[in-house]
Parts: structure tokens; C-alpha cells; sequence
């Protein structure tokens, strides 16, 4: 392990831009300049170039290995996307040139992207507007969460808290909490949410209750509609946590079941490839009352069928992005949406939830499966008693396979929560169930080979105790 | 079936196992009055025809603009090679390093981001990136109140006013108190922003250069902070970073930048790259995910995320932020860029841009009632006033094919003469006489 | 230094260790009055420089036409993955597969891809491709003069020109007799192709679809080359071959094609990929690469360059040709290309290509005095008669934004009315309607 | 190992164009259909994404490892360039468009990059006249000798041979073969072509000499001033090999010193990546006296400055190209010089030389290197008594690095030629000697510590012998 510091050469050079025809010093005073040259590594682009290539053979990803990743929907990234999304004519427009005096003439085909992603979303999701700005799934949640904040605060309403079942994801109370709430948590009961005691949560200064469905368990809500009737009583809105949306695409829409906000992570859903942890985009769509607080500028379509850019929406709750978000990202969401169409974006849920069935029942002989009814489109599940959930996803890695989802949610021992996407074929299916039933196997005659495990991968299993000890969180000069 | 491998046979077998008569069954659960009332989007299109689709969108666009526009977001040539090795499958599809076995790739590429972010911006520990600097500021505003345990902010009014937009958004259902100190001509007031800073004081918060490119030197002010045990956050650019005297020579504890000038490209606002950084104390209220180094088994030196109890997965609503997932690939591109240009490339790319914009400056001021802002040192970038409205001109400047730069009337009442320009390094002498001449025709 | 990573202490260090002082001492075997006597180009650019050169370069070119001309060049569809994967660096910049341990990568692809090409082509044996359907056809012939010891090749004048002309050229200092056989309007005469083969025959060579579009059965006139110890070779269009009778059914000895349409940009005429396969009893004629299959020390599949004995390297003079490279990169396209589409996603191209090429023939049949050149059953392509000059017209569209498809009175002497049209599956019934119009506007 | 047709699963698909409206049997008689449709594999798109990047790490490339592979000049290759070959302007350009009646000024920017690179070749060269049509370097003799050909038989030369020294190229005689000449090899004598052996061979049916200068030991030919001279009395031509054209460049013109033909690989010294195998460009220069013989078309540039195809020249060879040769290739090179320019061209020559002389002083402790001479960008050299170049080669790869080319020129016993070329760092270069010297001592130990590598690579040793019997060529069905 040398790190690009470690091979730089004093002198190296590799992308040297033409000689400058003037020197800072004589640009600028000298107690205004930084006092030597930052200590950045200096290689020859083949240096570069070879460093990156060898360190990208140390990484698993979807291009070269299967991700059953509960709650994470690492499904294929269509190649064709990024080609889109890298077009010169996208990927070199000064996002500023939208706001010059009539600069909007010159974005159109820009605005028009924006315009139809927002489009095509309210109509999969059945609600009346969306933005675009937030740049990831939980800056959507802060994004939603802010909106009903000021929804009420319109209203005048009263509102302190959010209430936020155990099997959520750790970003709902977050998002909740910077945008200003108290978190009430409410215990699930059979993998739902427990009526009683939701009836118990759901006081008058409850502003917003949020909710994963299918829930982190796989499991579609069934209590719903009773949900959504207590909710509007005491007028608090209803939150949607987009993550599992892959599970529903074009069989419900939260809008129709009576959703107030919904954030999509579109590098899930929509598949736009995850990055080694971004850039995503959280699109976040809302019911018809709280349109007029979406974040500003708003793109627009006029009368001529050209698009422009309005910021003139007093009740808005600002910017939450520079601009309009994470452009290039949701412009691959946006070309992944049309390349499916009407026909492929239920498929896609229909598959999803097949192989992740087919997964819970070839699997349900040798893990124990906690629920014993129809999941969506993933799945909870455990070893069997005396292996741990860990070891069997570092035996996983050693066979080339990433790990599922582990301990999570916590609600379920040990847990192992599988979501195989709709783009993986029957034979990786199959080979996964092989593989571990062998592995699990071997494991409970013998303890100490799954602990081993991972054996062949580009490292063992690492010290984290010693990383957040020794904090060694850059290399010193 | 775009992207689903089953084939009819391989269906019908899987539904038996599951014990299902169609894929219908398998949404049982979702009743007949929870059905979609309506899903009219358009059908899917072959890969050919949504290519030639999308090239027509792109082609709606203008992107041939000789170009001078900036405040914020520079175009910078990228080096191929940052497209060439980002763009390998194993960075752009691979997960978040939970597995650190086999995510060395991307878990030694940020430790590497956070090693440069640290030296160029000179501070002791950097994240694995946040969404974009105005974000960045946010969290380093909250780092500062969460380490301080006060509430107020001083803000400079000559900080980006996008940014200073996001601030208030973010902040609006915090205990945040903002306090903006106008500016001074374009230039940052820094007597005024000394007498802001009381005890109730968290931050303050500046930028250099400022949104009007004056560059300054900020000591003073950070040691005015330090007394009332408020944090000095500054926000800069990383290319002229190279040259200009650091945050930490100047004794701030929070850094920011936007680091879409090192390798991103300006796609319409996005995705851009919010770099942070800051004082090793201040370690422990930094958001964000973070990566150390450590041995595996055998040993062998690797990285792994830690310090991963402050983080919402953990903390859930206790946690120092609900930032899950950083900006990954755009921190890649920039350690690759920064690592193609070494400190040489990147400091000739800041002194070519100001060359440049030394030439421009002088040429536009000869031109009758053009003058600049105020006579502060300037980097790449400067704001001159305009004997007529700036918007306007710019208007018809880009009707002639030129973004001749950001009028700022539209954030800053009263300013509406004024252009704000920048130069980089893609930018020519030949570009410059043709704006120059362009605009004096307009006068 | 662009690409060269010596800093100036490591270039002391170096030349102390040769024992030189300068770099010029290398070149001590050069004498004074062989040195350059000028050496007069353009100084190096900066990267940036030099892609805003290229893509200036770039845009002087127009390729945004409305495209109908193919003449066995085809603009299909190339799905995006073809790109990435081909680019990616592993393959891009590996040297020839000599060392196999490290090399499977490349093997596997070309293995992969030989057996595709002899399943397209319904025949025994492949290489791992020559340069183009040009080469491949001349290299075809050779082997058949070399397996038949015979030198006369009886070529119907329906075999596309351009590979004509180099079958001509390679052939030259040859003993080879080249007779042609005049195409009757655009078809091929098969008679005459059976009478002109005489005992002297070392090989038959047509081509399906003809140049003209025609679409034949050459199955008696491969019987008849057999009777005559003559080899019977033909061209084919991948695309097209899909759906039509295979040169195996037909029992050709050798199948030759232009590779171009499985995955290759137009590129202005290169780089292309001549495929080429043949019968069992000839492999040991073929020239070029081949990789076989075989085991490691433990027993574990892979595969080797194989058959060397028949190449340069060994055999120098005695070669069966000077091949050395073949086209690599543009094989493993190819092979990328065939496994996205699938045997059914190259049928549906041809087909829709197909119906296209027949509302368009519909359509502009019904224009005064535009008749069909022929009534041969064709492809994608096929040949009208205008009342007109065709080159006149063609340069008429082309000014209005069509590439409305190839002249061929530039090779046919006494065709100058004659327009060669092709549709593929990008085209569409709009943009037929456009060119019938166009063109109708223009007769 | 599984293949992609192992992978194949019938009625799997990926990139699947739309439905035809109709289908071929209603379109054209049976009797012109294929009875079956070919066994094409049929994969997801993931299939194969996944399937091509695992195989991709099954490969050693300059992007991944150092290449001193001696007459390949393994450089890096720049990724800018392969960005400048895909620019749309000039990967969709149709090459009949420059053939339509004035379709010239359809494709001025493609017929400017022509012109160009023709003309920065013959000036780098010292030639009269270059054509781009040769499509490798093999390719681009077979045209050089056609040229002399056509010159001999234009004048009237009655000229039936062509003299190879036996250091050359395999391609050198089969090139001079396949166009009709008869070959008559001559030994080498220190490294050098033996004055003698020449004097002998030049007959007045001589039509060329070929010559590899530096030749394959990597050295200049000192003799170079007589052996022009005694061609020029038999009116025979100098052909040129450009395979080692990286170790001259700036510092000597073949033209200058009287060659009249030279072939150029452009993926070897002009720095286009070599494919695993191709696409190549073998660009021809020649002096005044062959141009009229040149393939056609040749661009040619009007007093407007713009550009036209002549195809108008009567003694031309004719077409060896279907077009204007493999265009997307020497755009890269053509990138790649204008990239390095003036000052780069010549830079690169001194650095790969300084490289070469450095790694062969370096080396000489433990390899028997036999020319004790400055060598230019490569050198031979013979791993100690009993041990085989073979195992050498082989246990490089072991540790990362590709092998030497081995066993070549045949006139060095068990010949490692080594060419680090100049874009390798010194580090690299100690690198490979550190690892040298400790393996070949640990071989004159052990002899079998050699010979069981490599160890560790995708595959170890492979059994080339079964491959050529049993000649598996493809999968079957």
C-alpha cells in the first residue's frame, strides 16, 4: 500500500499547464501569499494513471460483482447514462447563465430536463410538484422535514415533534432533528407499526409521522389507510422515506394512499450509480398544499412551450442547493426513467420483488426468516444460532459476492437483510444460495472457518479499533 | 426487458418456487383501492432512440459562449485523465466502503482527498466531503455553535450571497442568530466585522477571495474570534489557494471550499463537491464520514470509515449531522486532478488566471466611465462598475456571444452597474480583445 | 516535460551512473552531418490547448446530416457499453497476448469472438481478425491460391469497387490472373460466373448482399467452383447475415466481412475490421492470429496464441502472410457488440433496417422517372435509376442536409443515373418522408 | 473460466432495439433466409458489463504495469487523446461523404488532420511525401516495398531481390515476399550489418535494402554513410523500418541521410495504445523520386487553404486502404506530437535512451549484456549460464512486470532485449533491476525457483503444445 504521497518526487510533473507570463509575487503582495507551495503530490499522469487503475482492482463493485445489499437497491448502472449525462452540452453550461436577463433562452434544453424529471416524477408518485435540490436522500429528508415545518408554521399550527417508528432509517431522526423537532420513537409489533402505540404518539402537537414502506423489514404496511386517517385529524403530515420506493414503482402511489412528502434517492431507484458514496441526488415530491414552500429557483414551462426559472415564491424555504441540485445526477435518473417507460418502471418493481421471494424461499432452509409471509423487495433474515451475521458477510466477500445489509434493523437478531435488484440473473441468484448454504454449513461443524473469512481479498479483515484510537485521518508531511 | 435478465421459462420456475401463479400475486398486499389512479408516462425508448433523444436536449443548449462568467464556479480545464480513471466501473458503481476488505480503492482515494484538502487548505483533518460549500458552511456554522454552545454568526456580507441563502435556509428552524456586516465597496469590512463579534458570537464567517474577488488577510480578524471563544470559518477557493495565504496561517479553525474548480464540470449546478476542513480538536464535531488508516489480519496497512459514532446511522437523532452519503466520485476526481497538476500545475493555473484577468482589467478600465470596484488586491477575478446596467449588458453581450461576466445587482441592491468577471486559464489574450472591443461597442 | 516523469536531479543522477555528461553524449553514434537538417514543427501544447485545437478541428467536419449512405459503411446503432467497456485501460493499452498468464483478458475476448464469428458466419474456423473486408478478401484469395495452387480469381464486378481496387493493388506483383465478371444491372450473372470458371480457377469471389443491395443464392455456383477444385469465398454484411442464408449453407469455403457495422464508429474510414473464416481443411492456410484453447500447470482452462508455425515471426519468408497485428481492440468491439445485441437484437436491426429500406424504395418509386435499378430481393439497401445525374443530385441534397446515399457512376462507367441508398434502424419513417420530399423537390 | 456462451442463456437480452414492423420471412423468400438463427450469446447488459470487466483484470496493460518489452515501445498512452478520436466531428463521419461531388467541404476539419499529420511526419522524417493509408506497421512495409516496386518498373530496373539483414523483423521478409521480391538474408558482425556479407549480396538485381536502424541490438548502425552510397551505385532504394524510430527522433532525418522509403508503427513511437494487438497505423514516408507512386486518394490543400482528395495520380499503386486508412488512430497521433511538439518529439528520443542506458548499466553486474556500447532505446542482454530467458520473463510477471521480448533477435543467446522507454520513472526502473538481481540470484540457488513461475498470476504456465494439437479454435454449440 503506497499512497500517491508516498510516490511523489519532488519536481515530478504531469497535466503542467503553459508557463504563466507573470508570477504571483509579482501579482500580489507577498503577506498575502501563502508562505510555500502546498505539499500536493507531484507524479507523472502514468504515475496517475497506474496508481488509480491498480487501487480501482481493489474495489467490489456493481460492474464486476453482485451487491445483495438490503436497503440499498444496487442495481445495474446503464452505461448509456453516463454517456447522456456527460454530453458537452450538459456537463459544460455555467449554471449562472440561467440567471442572466433572458440567459433562460440559452438553458432550454437544460430547464426542459429539470422540467420533465419533475414531471415524470409527480406522475410515478402520484403528487402535484418536486424539487430537484436536494442533493442526496437524507438532504431530502431535511428537505421534507423543513417543508412541513413550514406548512404548519403557515398555519399556524402548533407542531414540536415527529414521530419516527424503530425501523427507520438513522437519517429520518436526524433529518428531524436539524430541521428542528423532537423525535417520538414508536415500537414496531409483527414487523408493522403498532397501532396502540401510534394511537399513543400521535398527541396534537405531532407535526409529521415518517415512514419506510415497504419498512426496513421488507414488509409492506398494512395498516396504512388507518394510518393516514388518524394522521389527518390532528392535521400532521405524512412522510414517505423513498428508499424502498423500487418495491412499488407502478403498483401504488404514495401521493393516491395519502402521503404529504416523499424523497427519493434516485442513485437507488432510478439507477444512477452510487460512486463509493455519491453524488445522489434526494428528489423530493409534495402533496398540493405544500407547494408553495418548495425551495426556489422553480423551472417553469410558459405558454410557448419554452421553459424559465422562477424564484418569485414569497412562502418558499429558500435555497437548499446553489442551483438546481445535483443536476448530471438526476439527468441519468431522468434517462434511466425514459429508457423503461410505462412498461419498465412496474416490471422493474414486479422483478425486484421476484427475485427477492425467490431469494427468501430457496434461502428459508438454512437461515431463519423471521416473517413467513410475502416480502417485497428485500428481505430479513438469520443465521442459524452460533454463527454471526458478520461472518457470514465476510465469508460472502471471500466468494466475490458483497455483503447484504447486517445488523439492520436492529430490531431483528443478527440481522442479514438481502435485496438482490432486479437486474441480477436466476444463476447469481442460485450460485449466492450454493454458496452459502455450503459456507454456513461447513461453519457449524467448524466454528473458526467462517471467522477466517475473508482469505484471497485485496486485505483481510482490518482494525477499526485501532483507526478510531490512533486517528491517523491524513498522511503527515 | 431494458436491464431484466429473466427470461419466460426462468420466470415461471422462480414463481413455483415461491409458490406464486403471477408477479401480480406477489403484491397481494397492496389492495385494489391502493392502486395507482393514473401512470401516463411516456413508453420506454430503445437505447438508440434515447440517445438521440437527450443529444437534441443537450444541443438546446449553448455551450460555446466565449466565456468570463464565474462568481463561484470556474471553468478549469480537467484533465481527460480525471474522466479516463473516475469513470472506471469499480469507483462509479461500487458502495459506500462499509466492507472495507474490498473497498481500498475508494477508502485509500479519500484518505489521499483528505491528506491534499488538508494541505492545501492547511488544517489538520478533513471529511470525505459534504454536497457543496454552502453546505459546507452550514455544517462548519453548526460545528461552531456544537463546540462553542453559542448561537450567533457573523457573516460577511461579501461571502457568496448563494451560499449566504443556503445559510439561512438551513439554519431557519435552528437557535441560529445571523448577523450580516455589509460590506465595503466589495471589500470585506473588517473593522465592522471585529466590532459584530460579542460573546454571544459562535462564528464568523468570511471568504477569500470574497464574492467580489478582493483578497485579503484575515489574522486580525481570527484573533478577534479567539478572544470571544468564537471560531474564525473561512471559506476560499482552491485554486488560488495555491498561492494565497492560508486559513491556517491566518489562524481560522474551520475551512471550506467549493471544489468544483479541481476536476468537476459545471453541469448546471452540479454535482459539485463541498470540501471541510479543520483544527484537530474540532475532529469530533466534524460531520460527515471519515477515513483512517489502520492493519488488517496479516498486518498489512489499510483504511477503514471511523469515528463513525458521530454519525446518524449510529446516533440516529444525536448524531453531529444526517449527512449518509458524501460526494464519493466528485472527491475522486478532485484528488485525481490535484494529483495530474501537483502544486506547479495548480499554481500556474491561478497565476495564468490572473494574468489574465491583470490584462482584461486594464484594457476594460481605458474604456470610457469603466472603473473597478475599489483598489483591493485581486486574483482571477474583479467587479467593475459599468456607466450603464449591468444586467442589460450582459444581456447583449451574450447575444453576441459572450458571458461577459455576473451582474450582482440581482443579490446586492444598488449595485446594479456592476459586473463581476473572471478569468482562467482557458481564457486568451485574442478572447480578451474581442470582449474588450465587444463591450465598448455597447457604452 | 509531457509524459516524461525525470526530474532534474534524477537526469544527473542517470547520466553519472551511464558515466555521460549530458543527454546529447547518448547520441555520440550519430555524426555531426546526420543530424536534422530542419526540424521545423509546431512547438508542444498545453493539454487544454491542444483539445480546444482538436475540437475546433472537430467541428469543421458536419455530421449531423440525414444520413441514407452506406455502400458498406453503416451507421448502426452502437450501444454506449461497446465504449466503456472497450475503453477501459486493461484492454486498451495491453500489449499482443504473448504472455498468456497475463493476457486472458484479451484471449478469452478474441476466443470468444472467433467463435461468434464462426457461428454468424456458419463456418469451421476463424482468426482473430485482419484489417478490413479489403484485406480479408485478399488474404481470402491468397489462401485459396495457396491451397488450390492455382492462380486465377473470377470476381463478380458486383463485389463492392473499393475492395476491388485492393484486391487489385495487393495482387499486383502476385502471380495472380484477376478476371471480372460484368453484374447484370446490378445484379450478379451467375451464369457468366460459371462459365468464367475454368480449370485455372483458384477461387470464386462474390459478395451477398452485392454491392447494388441484390440479395442472392450462390449455392450452384459454389457447387460448380467445387467441380473445379476451385474455392468458393464470399463477402457478407454481419448485420444482414443474421437473417440471411449463411455462406456455410451455401458452401463457401471462406466468408469474409466487413466488421465495421458490429460496433465501430464510421471514423472516416478507419479503424474497421476485416472478419474472415473458413473450412477446417483450410485453417492451416490462414494467416493472421489465432488463440486455442488449452490448460495451465493446474489444470486450469485458458487459452494461448496457437498455430504460430504459419507466422512471420517464425517463418519470415515462408510465411503465409506479413500480418503481425491484427485489429484487437476493434474485434473486441466487435464481440462486445454481438454479445449486447444477441442474435435477436442483430435480427431486429436488420429487419427494421430492412422495412425502412422498403417505405423508403415505396416512396420513391413513386416519383416521376425513378425506377428501381433492378428486381432482385435486397436488404437495407438497394439501387435506383434517377432521371438525372446522381451526383448533381446527391450534391443537391447534401446542401439541403441529406446524405441521400452513394453515386455510382464514380466506379460504373455508364451509371451515372444510378443512386445507392441504405437505410438502418436510426433512420426513421419522418426522415424518409423528408428525403422523398427533398429529393422529389429536386427531379 | 466460464465463456460468454456458457453465460448464454436463451431468450436473455440486453440492448434490444425495438420490435421490426415486420419481420424478414414476410420480407424476402425462405430460400434466402438462414435455417437458424446464429448461436449469438444471450446476456443481460450486467452479464456483460461483468463479464468483460473480470476479464478485464485477467489482463497486464501500461495503464496497470511497466512494459519493457524490447522493439514495442510500450509508452504511455495518453487519455487525452483517446479523447480527441471520439469527438463526434470525427467518429460519425461517413467516409464516402469526401468521395460525393464536392463533398470535400463536408469533412474539411477530417482532410485537415491528413494533411497535417502527413506533414509533421515528413518534417520529423526528413520525407517528401507520406501516405496514412498502411493499417499497421506489417501493412505499411508490404506498401514501402510496393513503392519500390513500382519505381524499379516504371524506370525499367529489371530488380528481383531485396537484401534483409538477419537482424530484422520477421515482417521484413514476409512483407518483401508477399510483394514479389525474392530474399537474400545477410549476417550481422558486431552487432553491426558486416560490410562483406553486403558488398557480397549487392547484385544490380538488387531493389532495396531493408534496415532497422537502430537495428534489433539496439544500436546505430555506424556504417550507415557507405551502405547508402553503395546502394545508390546499383540504383537500388534504403527502406527504412521504423520500429525503432523512438530512439532518432530530433536526432537524425532518414531522409537527411538518404533513405528513401520508412515505415512508421504510430502506435509505438507516436504513442496510440497498442490494443491488445491492434488497431495499428504503419504510415509511409518516401523521398521525391517515389511519390508519384504513393496510394491515392492523397489530400492535398487548395490556395484557399482548404483541403481536396486527389485520387488523379496514374502511376499510383492503387488503394491499400479502402479510404484513408485506420483515420482514428493517427488522429491520436497526430494529438499525441502536436501534444509534445518541437521540444517534445526530440525529448522523448533523449529520455528513452538515457532509460535504456541506464537500466543496461545497471544491470550488467548480473546479466551479460555483450554490446559493451551506448546503446539508443532498448539493448540485449543474457541472463546468466543456466538459467533461461524464458523463466526470467516468466518470473516477472509474477511480480507485476511484463516480460522482456525474449529469444529475439536470434542472433543473441538467450536474448532478453529490454526497452523501458521514456515514460517510465527512475523508481520503476530500480524497481525491475532490485527484483532482477534478488530472483536471479535466488535462481542460481534453486533452479527450480524459476521455473515454477509465475505463482500467482490469473493463470500460471500454459500448455501451448495441446492448444496446437488439439486446436480448439472456438467453443461448439
Amino acid at each position: 500500500m503506497r499512497t500517491l504521497f508516498d510516490k511523489s518526487v519532488k519536481g515530478r510533473t504531469a497535466v503542467v499547464p503553459a508557463m504563466p507570463k507573470k508570477h504571483a509575487e509579482d501579482m500580489l503582495p507577498k503577506s498575502l501569499l501563502r508562505a510555500k507551495p502546498a505539499s500536493l503530490p507531484e507524479l507523472s499522469e502514468l504515475d496517475v494513471v497506474r496508481h488509480f487503475t491498480r487501487n480501482s482492482h481493489k474495489n467490489f463493485s456493481v460492474d464486476g460483482n453482485f451487491y445483495p445489499l438490503g436497503s440499498c437497491t444496487m442495481k445495474y448502472n446503464a452505461k448509456v447514462i453516463e454517456h447522456i449525462a456527460s454530453l458537452a452540452g450538459f456537463s459544460k453550461l455555467h449554471p449562472l447563465t440561467a440567471q442572466l436577463k433572458h440567459g433562460e433562452q440559452y438553458v432550454q434544453g437544460a430547464l426542459q430536463a429539470v422540467y420533465e424529471i419533475e414531471q415524470v416524477l409527480c406522475e410515478i408518485n402520484g403528487m402535484s410538484a418536486f424539487t430537484m435540490q436536494p442533493m442526496s436522500g437524507a438532504n431530502g429528508e431535511f428537505t421534507g422535514v423543513m417543508l412541513i415545518a413550514a406548512y404548519h408554521k403557515d398555519k399556524g399550527n402548533k407542531k414540536t415533534k415527529i414521530v419516527v417508528p424503530d425501523s427507520a432509517h438513522g437519517t429520518n431522526p436526524a433529518s428531524a432533528m436539524i430541521a428542528g423537532y423532537e423525535i417520538v420513537n414508536i415500537a414496531s409489533k409483527d414487523g408493522m407499526v403498532d397501532p396502540k402505540a401510534l394511537e399513543e404518539a400521535l398527541t396534537d402537537d405531532v407535526a409529521a409521522l415518517m415512514m419506510t414502506c415497504p419498512n426496513t423489514l421488507g414488509l409492506f404496511e398494512t395498516h396504512l389507510p388507518e394510518i393516514v386517517e388518524k394522521l389527518r385529524k390532528i392535521d400532521a403530515l405524512l412522510y414517505y422515506d423513498g428508499a424502498n420506493l423500487n418495491a412499488i414503482m407502478g403498483k401504488m402511489r404514495v401521493g393516491d394512499v395519502g402521503f404529504d412528502v416523499v424523497h427519493l434517492n434516485l442513485h437507488k431507484t432510478m439507477g444512477t450509480p452510487h460512486g463509493g458514496g455519491g453524488p445522489g441526488s434526494g428528489a423530493v415530491g409534495v402533496s398540493e398544499r405544500l407547494t408553495p414552500y418548495l425551495p426556489v429557483g422553480r423551472v417553469e414551462k410558459n405558454n410557448d412551450g419554452t421553459y424559465k426559472l422562477n424564484f418569485d415564491y414569497p412562502k418558499s424555504i429558500g435555497y437548499i442547493a446553489p442551483f438546481l441540485g445535483n443536476f448530471a445526477v438526476y439527468v441519468k435518473a431522468l434517462a434511466y426513467i425514459s429508457r423503461l417507460g410505462k412498461e419498465g418502471i412496474p416490471r422493474a418493481a414486479e422483478y425486484a420483488v421476484l427475485n427477492a421471494n425467490y431469494l427468501r424461499k430457496k434461502m428459508d432452509s438454512f437461515l431463519h426468516v423471521p416473517f413467513d409471509r410475502m416480502c417485497m423487495h428485500e428481505f430479513v433474515s438469520s443465521p442459524p444460532e452460533g454463527i454471526k451475521a458478520l461472518d457470514v458477510a465476510k465469508a460472502l466477500l471471500e466468494y466475490g459476492i458483497h455483503a447484504p445489509t447486517i445488523y439492520f434493523p436492529l430490531i431483528v437478531h443478527e440481522c442479514l437483510m438481502f435485496e438482490p435488484t432486479e437486474t441480477e440473473n436466476k444463476d447469481t441468484l442460485d450460485n449466492l444460495v450454493t454458496l452459502m448454504e455450503e459456507f454456513i454449513k461447513k461453519g457449524q461443524q467448524d466454528a473458526g472457518f467462517l471467522q477466517q473469512m475473508p482469505l484471497t481479498t485485496p486485505l483481510r479483515r482490518l482494525d477499526e479499533t485501532f483507526a478510531a484510537r490512533s486517528m491517523i485521518l491524513k498522511q503527515e508531511e | 426487458m431494458p436491464y431484466i435478465p429473466h427470461t419466460p421459462e426462468e420466470l415461471q420456475e422462480m414463481l413455483s418456487v415461491i409458490g406464486v401463479a403471477s408477479l401480480d400475486d406477489l403484491f397481494a398486499d397492496i389492495q385494489a383501492d391502493m392502486r395507482p389512479k393514473s401512470f401516463n408516462i411516456p413508453s420506454g425508448k430503445s437505447e438508440a432512440e434515447l440517445t438521440a433523444c437527450f443529444e437534441n436536449m443537450a444541443a438546446k443548449n449553448k455551450t460555446d459562449f466565449i466565456n468570463f462568467l464565474g462568481a463561484g464556479y470556474y471553468d478549469h480545464y480537467i484533465p481527460k485523465a480525471v474522466d479516463a480513471l473516475s469513470q472506471r466501473g469499480e469507483f462509479l458503481t461500487s458502495y459506500t466502503p462499509y466492507q472495507p476488505e474490498v473497498s481500498q480503492g475508494t477508502l485509500q482515494s479519500i484518505f489521499e482527498y483528505q491528506t491534499a484538502v488538508c494541505r492545501l487548505l492547511d488544517m489538520d483533518c478533513s471529511n470525505a466531503s459534504l454536497f457543496d460549500i454552502g453546505h459546507s458552511l452550514f455544517e462548519a456554522g453548526m460545528m461552531a455553535a456544537r463546540h462553542t454552545r453559542k448561537h450567533t454568526w457573523v457573516v460577511d456580507e461579501a461571502v457568496n450571497p448563494i451560499w449566504r441563502k443556503m445559510l439561512a435556509t438551513y439554519s431557519a428552524n435552528q437557535k441560529i442568530n445571523i448577523v450580516t456586516v455589509p460590506h465595503d465597496s466589495g471589500k470585506s469590512d473588517k473593522n465592522a466585522l471585529m466590532n459584530a463579534i460579542g460573546d454571544d458570537c459562535a462564528a464568523v464567517i468570511v471568504q477569500n477571495p470574497n464574492f467580489f474577488g478582493a483578497i485579503d488577510d484575515f489574522t486580525e480578524l481570527f484573533n478577534k474570534a479567539k478572544e470571544h471563544k468564537a471560531l474564525g470559518i473561512i471559506s476560499v477557493y482552491p485554486v488560488m489557494q495555491s498561492i494565497l495565504k492560508t486559513p491556517g496561517e491566518m489562524g481560522a479553525d474551520i475551512a471550506v471550499a467549493e471544489g468544483q474548480s479541481l476536476g468537476l464540470p459545471l453541469s448546471f449546478g452540479g454535482p459539485y463537491l463541498g470540501m471541510i476542513a479543520c483544527k484537530k480538536d474540532l475532529v469530533r464535531q466534524m460531520p460527515g464520514r471519515i477515513v483512517g488508516k489502520t492493519n488488517d489480519l496479516n498486518g498489512k496497512e489499510g483504511f477503514v470509515l471511523t469515528l463513525q459514532a458521530r454519525e446518524q446511522h449510529i446516533r440516529r437523532a444525536k448524531a453531529t449531522s444526517n449527512i449518509c452519503s458524501n460526494q464519493g466520485l466528485c472527491a475522486l476526481r478532485s484528488i485525481i486532478h490535484m494529483a495530474l497538476l501537483g502544486p506547479e500545475g495548480l499554481k500556474r493555473t491561478a497565476e495564468t488566471s490572473m494574468y489574465l484577468a491583470r490584462i482584461l482589467a486594464d484594457k476594460l478600465t481605458k474604456l470610457p466611465h469603466v472603473g473597478l470596484l475599489n483598489d483591493a488586491p485581486y486574483g482571477n477575478e474583479f467587479a467593475v462598475r459599468l456607466p450603464k446596467n449591468a444586467d442589460e449588458i450582459a444581456e447583449k453581450m451574450s447575444e453576441r456571444g459572450f458571458l461577459c461576466g455576473f451582474p450582482v445587482g440581482q443579490y446586492y441592491q444598488g449595485m446594479e452597474n456592476v459586473l463581476l468577471i473572471s478569468c482562467t486559464e482557458k481564457n486568451s489574450e485574442e478572447q480578451i480583445d474581442k470582449l474588450v472591443n465587444a463591450l465598448g461597442g455597447l457604452l
